[in-house]
């Protein structure tokens, strides 16, 4: 319909460009209006554009944009949910201080994580990347508060250590194919070859598993996702963690069955969900909750595509799409609906919060004929029968019982205003984003997943989502009174034993400080200097 | 005895001008001064940008060095200059940078209308011009001679340039650098003295011909190359640079960082793979990058423990040249043909250059900053962005360089840089580069999470910055990121007119 | 056979050696000045041994080194003048070493 | 048997090397370096550098004493000059400073056959300019660019110095070089003088074309002859803002250049002498060299300016 | 010729001997002012002899003119360094006359 790639290149130029118009002040002054369009052309080109790399400059650049099915289907989701947030974050915004430095954030966050979706080459790509998980910060420590500021550094730190691991990752991929920025499947191609190929995965999960929050790097996840506004909340949660799935999708060799990494990141993903669960579990604050919750879902997602690489099952990357951007919409919408829920009043608590949040809850654990349910069969077969299979079924019970919890704390987020309801757009976006996020799936399944539609609606099916989320319904009513009495660990959890190290960290600089000062002194340095001479000469002489 | 190498070839008298165009405008400021200094540098400045892109051009035109033989005087006996592709990038490099310090500098050193003549800007244009002549001969110098009197006529132009502002720091930090720099320079005549005595020529592609590993070559080498690290700050010998460098006014700072510390380093680069006995010595290099991989990590982390943002840019500057000295094994182990055909070499030419732009700007911002702030704390730079908006986005602009994330020259320059370590298995530069990023990056969001901080109540401004100074300074940091689109594979440019190595 | 050139030769060595000591431990700036001059004296030395083993075609010796000593000395003898001109200033401030105070207690000043 | 004059110098200049550097008072310091310094001219001659030897016995020893002397006089005392370090710290340096210069000596010990050199060189291409004294060809002919970048580093140089100028004595004059006391003996010796002086000075700088001298020897000895009459307060220092000055500053480099463009049109290219022209071009050179650098030598003895414009 | 050698050694070597006995003295005699009597001793007398005779042995009449010219040189600083330290020493015996 359009010129080839045109929107594609608009998807990530758009938004670029209105941060360049925000060097107008008349333009920056109105910066929030315009936010919700800044997505347009992503949502375009995923439901329009198909097809092959556009190189949008030749080599030896190679700046390369293509959509595949995988990436439209989270370009599309993505670019839904920036947009609705966008519009959710023009009205709750306005007026903020510091909402135009709110906006460039957002920009930047938005153009970084929509072209990790699209970008083929690997320059590029670590590009968008560093941009979606660099930019975010700003949007992590916007409040400002000394939670966020501490959520920031934390966020920060280990952001740029996922950005360390990726890129040395990144260049043992580049040194096993020649030319200076391949493309990112020829280098996956030529990777079982390499003879860097384990430390190369090993660094690619674990950069890409940091982003989404696998154990035992998703401490930044509880702390930073809820701390930002809560439009800003939504896409964290929704889009940014996504960077990290499509990363194992593009870069991990899905189609070469390799069983030990395979089950190496089943194992991993199973562990982070009932991880994410028990954590969750004894969180007070919703919007933690929901973290937590999405720590334990990005675990089932790496599990499922640890489970088809082990086998090299042909859609593992189709399917964990699949079900990421099942999350990518529920989550979004769970978030907008704290906000939702946060200004509603117990007069229409039920009716306009409680309802429609419960079913979004228990979407995530798979609850039948949501989403939810389609995506947990969709990629059911990659787990095989054996014990993988069981376990992931029991995550789904497991987060039942987080949902439930989350619902349990959500009212006391309510208004107390009793007869207070939300603005009117508010409660419109929030419609939309939850109306898709059950929609969107339906549409989708068929030609993602091989199963009919009527595959889905059969008792078998039905019984297979419905028995976790009773189990999970029945294990929280047993334990209720337990749990309430169970002591908060932490947000953020294990990252309090790095706290116990911060003094120490601290005694380790001021020693460093301690020695420059020695070594700065003039005969120290020039011993050194002399010493230097010496052995240099000698290693010269004799050191060969 | 030697082969005649060198010829004067068209267009040579290019580099006659580059070196005494400045010296020129030098001579014209200290005699006429009298108001007239402002005028005469903004004379020569384009004037000498003019002739650096000649030089480059001609370079690329023929595809050979461009040369001149001063007197016809052959060397050894007589002197030569030489631009090869990496130092006409390098001439290139130092004519943007001193026309972009000019242009900044232009309302803070101008004469004030009462006075005949002042003391600020008749130095600090004088000596900046000097900077300028002595920078030239480094790069196209052939003789070792020859080179140590630039390098001492570009100490003579720095150190004073400390000191512009006479207070006790500053008198104290430039006497430092001068004492430690006169080590280096001492170190570096006794190696030639004993080059002499082996060889009877100190002209390089002589030296080349025919040194061979004795022990003079090796003393001579060691004294030389240390030296030279003296020079260029390399830990632990970085005592000078820390309070020089954050002494000096803003200006003087910025090309102080960018480009004075470079030389040296460009004269390591030239003994090591242009003098000493091929092929190299391993180990020699080894030692090399380990005390680059000390810089990095060491005054990285001292950086991010800095109050002072002068001082922190000044510790990173140390940080960065470590990068500089990875260059020698990645080159050495490389399996490219000719060394300048590797990427490790590729990668430390743009660190190089990427440095001097991304670090130039960060100084320049830091005064534009303390200017407008009255001081440069970190911790109470709250406001920054409102007061200086266009400086504090050149800050982070040129942060992303130095931190070595995409788009920038630094990125583009540490991912050769980590390539050319993972092909050769040089894990430890491997992780001193990652390490060294992420530090990087933390003191930079550090300052710009501050700068970006909503002002503490009763803030305002000190000064009122004309727009064009913040824009020169966003103009550097944009032509840092902008090196950041270079393709990722070794330029042909930079290995025209270099010997080919066995 | 020793020559004379040798023996100059160590001489040479033994300036430099002295030299550095006292560069590296004298702690005043005035002190650390005179062992630079000292330094530089023996590295001259140095040229004029090359110099005068290099003697030939009726020279007695080769004047290439000489003149670079010449060179050198006119540098040194400018560094001296630049050195004690910073130190008479530094002592007018009121500082007495090149030892750097910390960072922290200075002030603020920047320009 | 012939090396014994020569192994004595050496012992004496380097046990006064020694002293220098170990004696408490820093005024006998300087006294010790002026000492090594007259000493070593003797060893330039021992080492048939003649050039050398006048050079170092006027800069080397003569003004850098003049230069220290005064820095002397000017610093506060201090009770303890040399502090003795730690131990460790002595020993180490010692250690280390000799292990370089055996470094050096092993080297000096092992001469290479034949001796590196370019005399012959030197000698071949002489005859086209027609001077006698080699290393002044070298200076200014063969190693032009060198000697012209060094003037350079003096008018830096002396720039670093004024740069110390405290704001509000821009302009000024520097501080006096006036003895304590004024003494009849000097002022007879700064009348009678400087008219010998200034011919020796330029016979040195002429006589240099051919014979040992030239341009720094002569330069130096003529800015001992101001140095000399500034001190017996005959003349006070000049205000560093005087346009004469200014000019006689880089009257040398100016000449020195204009002659190194003119090879451009009257030779061929930068630096070079038309073979009949050579002498002259380099004579006149020489003499505005010389006369540059008294006046910078004087300057920066003389310091930075101290005393506010008039 | 012989006996003009004869001469310059003879002269020269009772310089040399003027010098020894100056640099003793230099060196043995208690105060400022004693020393100085030694060293202008040597200056003047050792100087003068060693100038004395080597002046039989310059070439030609100019070299031998710059010999004198030298020794009238020196004996000029001598004499005004000599008055200078001479004037100093009475400086600081006015300032403390304990010393």
């Amino acid at each position: 319909m359009m010129d080839s790639g045109l929107l594609l290149v608009a998807t990530l130029a758009f938004p670029l460009a209105m941060v360049v118009a925000c060097l107008h002040p008349a333009f920056y002054a109105r910066i929030l209006t315009w936010l919700p369009l800044a997505a347009v052309p992503g949502l375009l080109a995923a439901l329009f554009e198909r097809g092959d790399s556009i190189v949008i400059a030749p080599a030896p650049l190679r700046l390369t944009l293509a959509l595949d099915e995988v990436g439209a289907m989270l370009l599309g989701g993505a670019s839904l949910l920036w947009g609705a947030a966008g519009f959710y974050a023009s009205i709750s915004m306005c007026g903020r201080p510091g909402a135009g430095r709110f906006a460039i954030w957002w920009l930047l966050t938005l153009t970084g994580s929509l072209g990790v979706f699209i970008v083929a080459d690997m320059t590029s790509f670590y590009l968008v990347f560093s941009l979606a998980s660099l930019a975010a910060y700003g949007l992590v420590s916007f409040e400002g508060t000394a939670r966020a500021q501490r959520a920031g550094f934390v966020y920060m730190a280990l952001a740029l250590l996922g950005e360390a691991l990726i890129l040395l990752g990144f260049v043992m991929l580049v040194t096993a194919a020649p030319g200076g920025n391949p493309l990112i499947r020829d280098a996956v191609a030529m990777l079982p070859d390499s003879p860097l190929e384990s430390p190369a995965v090993l660094l690619l999960i674990l950069g890409f598993g940091l982003k989404m929050g696998l154990l035992p790097l998703h401490v930044w996840m509880p702390l930073a996702h809820p701390v930002a506004p809560v439009p800003a909340s939504a896409v964290l949660s929704g889009v940014i963690v996504k960077a990290g799935v499509i990363g194992l999708i593009r870069f991990l060799p899905l189609e070469v069955p390799s069983p030990d990494w395979g089950m190496a990141l089943v194992g991993l993903g199973l562990i982070t969900a009932f991880y994410g669960v028990l954590v969750g579990l004894t969180q007070s604050h919703a919007k933690t909750i929901l973290a937590y919750s999405t720590v334990s879902q990005m675990g089932v997602v790496a599990a499922i595509i640890g489970g088809g690489m082990t086998t090299g099952a042909p859609h593992t990357a189709v399917l964990a799409a699949f079900y990421a951007l099942h999350h990518l919409l529920v989550k979004g919408a769970l978030f907008l609906g704290v906000g939702i829920a946060g200004a509603t009043g117990r007069r229409h608590y039920v009716s306009f919060v409680l309802i429609p949040m419960a079913l979004l809850s228990l979407s995530l654990a798979g609850l039948p004929f949501t989403s939810g349910a389609l995506a947990k069969l969709a990629t059911k077969p990659l787990f095989g029968d054996g014990v993988s299979a069981l376990l992931a079924s029991l995550s789904a019970a497991g987060s039942t019982m987080l949902m439930l919890h989350f619902l349990g704390r959500l009212q006391l987020l309510a208004n107390d205003d009793h007869e207070g309801i939300p603005q009117r757009p508010l409660m419109l976006v929030w419609a939309v984003v939850a109306g898709a996020s059950f929609i969107v799936p339906w549409a989708l399944f068929a030609n993602v997943s091989g199963y009919a539609l009527a595959d889905a609606i059969q008792p078998d099916a039905l019984w297979a989502a419905s028995w976790p989320i009773l189990l999970g319904a029945t294990l929280t009513l047993i334990t209720t009174r337990f749990i309430s009495r169970m002591p908060t660990v932490p947000e953020g959890d294990i990252i309090v034993v790095l706290d116990k190290l911060a003094p120490l960290v601290m005694r380790i600089g001021s020693g460093i400080d301690r020695t420059d000062e020695v070594l700065r002194r003039w005969p120290v340095a020039s011993i050194g200097l002399l010493s230097l001479a010496i052995a240099f000469g000698t290693v010269l002489q004799f050191g060969r | 005895m030697m082969p005649a190498g060198y010829a004067t070839s068209e267009g040579g008298a290019l580099l006659v001008i580059a070196v005494m165009l400045p010296i020129v405008g030098m001579i014209a400021i200290f005699a006429l001064g009298l108001r007239r200094a402002e005028r005469i540098a903004f004379i020569i400045l384009p004037g000498g940008l003019f002739i650096a892109l000649a030089i480059a051009a001609e370079v690329a035109r023929t595809g050979a060095a461009v040369t001149y033989v001063l007197g016809g005087w052959q060397p050894p006996l007589g002197i030569a200059l030489q631009a090869d592709g990496l130092s006409a990038t390098l001439m290139v490099l130092t004519a943007l940078i001193l026309c972009a310090v000019g242009l900044f500098a232009r309302g803070t050193f101008s004469t004030p209308p009462d006075m005949s003549e002042a003391r600020r800007p008749m130095v600090f244009w004088t000596l900046m011009l000097g900077l300028w002549s002595a920078l030239n001969t480094v790069f196209l110098g052939q003789d070792l001679f020859n080179l140590f009197v630039a390098l001492e006529l570009l100490t003579f132009s720095a150190v004073p340039l400390v000191c512009l502002d006479g207070r006790r720091e500053t008198v104290q930090a430039a006497l430092r650098y001068l004492l430690f720099a006169l080590i280096g320079s001492v170190f570096y005549l006794l190696g030639a003295a004993l080059l002499y005595g082996a060889y009877g020529t100190l002209d390089m592609a002589g030296l080349r011909l025919q040194a061979h590993y004795n022990p003079a070559t090796s003393v001579a080498l060691g004294l030389m190359i240390v030296g030279l690290m003296a020079k260029a700050a390399l830990f632990p010998l970085h005592l000078w640079l820390p309070p020089a460098h954050a002494g000096a006014p803003a200006a003087a700072s910025a090309v102080l960082s960018a480009l004075v510390v470079k030389a040296p380093f460009f004269l390591i680069l030239r003994l090591w793979f242009d003098v000493a006995p091929q092929p190299g010595n391993q180990l020699a290099a080894q030692m090399l990058a380990w005390l680059g991989i000390f810089s990095i990590v060491f005054c990285s982390i001292i950086a991010l423990r800095q109050v002072r943002l002068k001082l922190m840019i000044a510790y990173s500057t140390v940080a960065q040249i470590g990068y500089l000295f990875l260059v020698f094994p990645l080159v050495m182990a490389s399996d490219a043909p000719s060394a300048w055909q590797s990427i490790g070499w590729t990668g430390g030419v743009l660190q190089l250059v990427s440095h001097a732009l991304a670090k130039a700007s960060m100084f320049l911002a830091a005064g534009l900053i303390a200017e407008a702030l009255g001081h440069d704390r970190i911790d109470n730079l709250n406001g920054a962005v409102t007061a200086v908006p266009i400086s504090v986005a050149a800050f982070g602009l040129a942060g992303l360089s130095l931190m070595g994330l995409p788009p920038s020259g630094g990125f583009v320059a540490k991912l050769m840089l980590l390539t050319a370590a993972t092909e050769t298995a040089n894990w430890w530069i491997v992780a001193a580069i990652l390490v060294g990023g992420i530090l990087a990056a933390s003191y930079v969001f550090r300052v710009l999470g501050r700068a970006m901080a909503a002002p503490k109540i009763g803030f305002k401004t000190l000064a009122h910055i004309p727009l064009y100074r913040e824009l020169v300074v966003l103009g550097l940091a944009i032509s840092a990121v902008v090196l950041g689109f270079v393709p990722l594979q070794p330029f042909a440019f930079l290995g025209i007119g270099r010997v080919g190595l066995p | 056979m020793i020559g004379t050139a040798t023996v100059y030769g160590l001489c040479a060595s033994g300036l430099v050696a002295i030299g550095l000591y006292g560069l590296v431990l004298h702690p005043t700036p005035l002190r650390k000045v005179i062992a630079f001059n000292l330094l530089g004296s023996g590295t001259f030395v140095l040229f004029g041994v090359a110099a005068r083993r290099g003697g030939a075609a009726g020279f007695l010796a080769d004047p290439v080194p000489q003149a670079m000593v010449i060179t050198g000395i006119v540098v040194a003898f400018a560094s001296t003048a630049l050195a004690v001109a910073l130190l008479l200033r530094l002592q007018e401030t009121g500082a007495s070493s090149i030892e750097t105070t910390p960072p922290e207690q200075q002030d603020n000043g920047a320009s | 048997m012939t090396l014994l004059p020569d192994l004595a110098l050496v012992l004496l200049i380097l046990t006064a090397a020694v002293w220098t550097v170990a004696v408490r008072d820093r005024r006998d310091a300087v006294i010790g370096f002026i000492v090594v310094g007259l000493l070593l001219s003797l060893a330039w001659v021992r080492l048939n550098a003649v050039d050398v030897a006048l050079t170092e016995a006027a800069i080397g020893g003569g003004a850098t004493g003049l230069l220290l002397l005064r820095a002397c006089a000017r610093l506060v005392p201090r009770p303890a000059e040399s502090v003795l370090p730690h131990p460790a710290m002595w020993i180490l340096t010692g250690l280390l400073c000799s292990v370089i210069a055996a470094g050096l000596a092993a080297i000096v010990v092992m001469p290479v056959e034949p001796p590196a050199t370019l005399a012959p060189e030197a000698a071949a291409n002489m005859g086209e300019l027609g001077l006698g004294n080699p290393v002044t060809v070298v200076l200014l002919a063969y190693r032009a660019l060198d000697t012209l970048l060094e003037k350079v580093v003096l008018v830096l140089a002396l720039i670093g110095v004024w740069t110390l100028t405290p704001e509000q004595f821009w302009g000024g004059a520097p501080a006096s070089l006036r003895a304590q006391q004024s003494s009849g003996a000097l002022r007879l010796l700064a009348q009678v003088l400087p008219p010998v002086g200034v011919v020796i000075g330029v016979y040195l700088v002429w006589n240099g074309a051919d014979h040992p001298g030239g341009t720094f020897q002569g330069g130096t000895v003529l800015a001992a002859m101001w140095l000399l009459v500034m001190m017996a307060d005959l003349r006070e220092p000049p205000e560093i803002r005087l346009h004469t000055l200014r000019l006689l500053v880089i009257l040398g480099p100016v000449v020195f250049l204009v002659a190194g463009f003119a090879g451009f049109w009257i030779a061929n290219g930068f630096l070079s002498y038309p073979p009949a022209f050579a002498k002259p071009i380099i004579v006149i050179v020489e003499a505005a060299l010389a006369l540059s650098i008294a006046v910078i030598l004087g300057m920066l003895v003389a310091g930075p300016a101290a005393r506010a414009p008039r | 010729m012989i006996l003009v050698d004869m001469f310059t050694m003879a002269a020269v070597g009772a310089g040399m001997f003027f010098f020894l006995a100056g640099t003793v003295g230099l060196l043995r005699f208690p105060d400022t002012l004693s020393r100085l009597h030694a060293l202008t001793k040597a200056d003047n007398l050792g100087f003068g002899f060693i100038v004395l005779g080597l002046l039989p042995q310059s070439p030609d009449v100019l070299s031998g003119l710059k010999l004198v010219v030298v020794w009238l040189l020196v004996q000029l600083a001598a004499a005004t360094a000599g008055q200078l330290i001479a004037q100093f020493v009475g400086l600081e015996r006015r300032r403390d006359p304990a010393a």
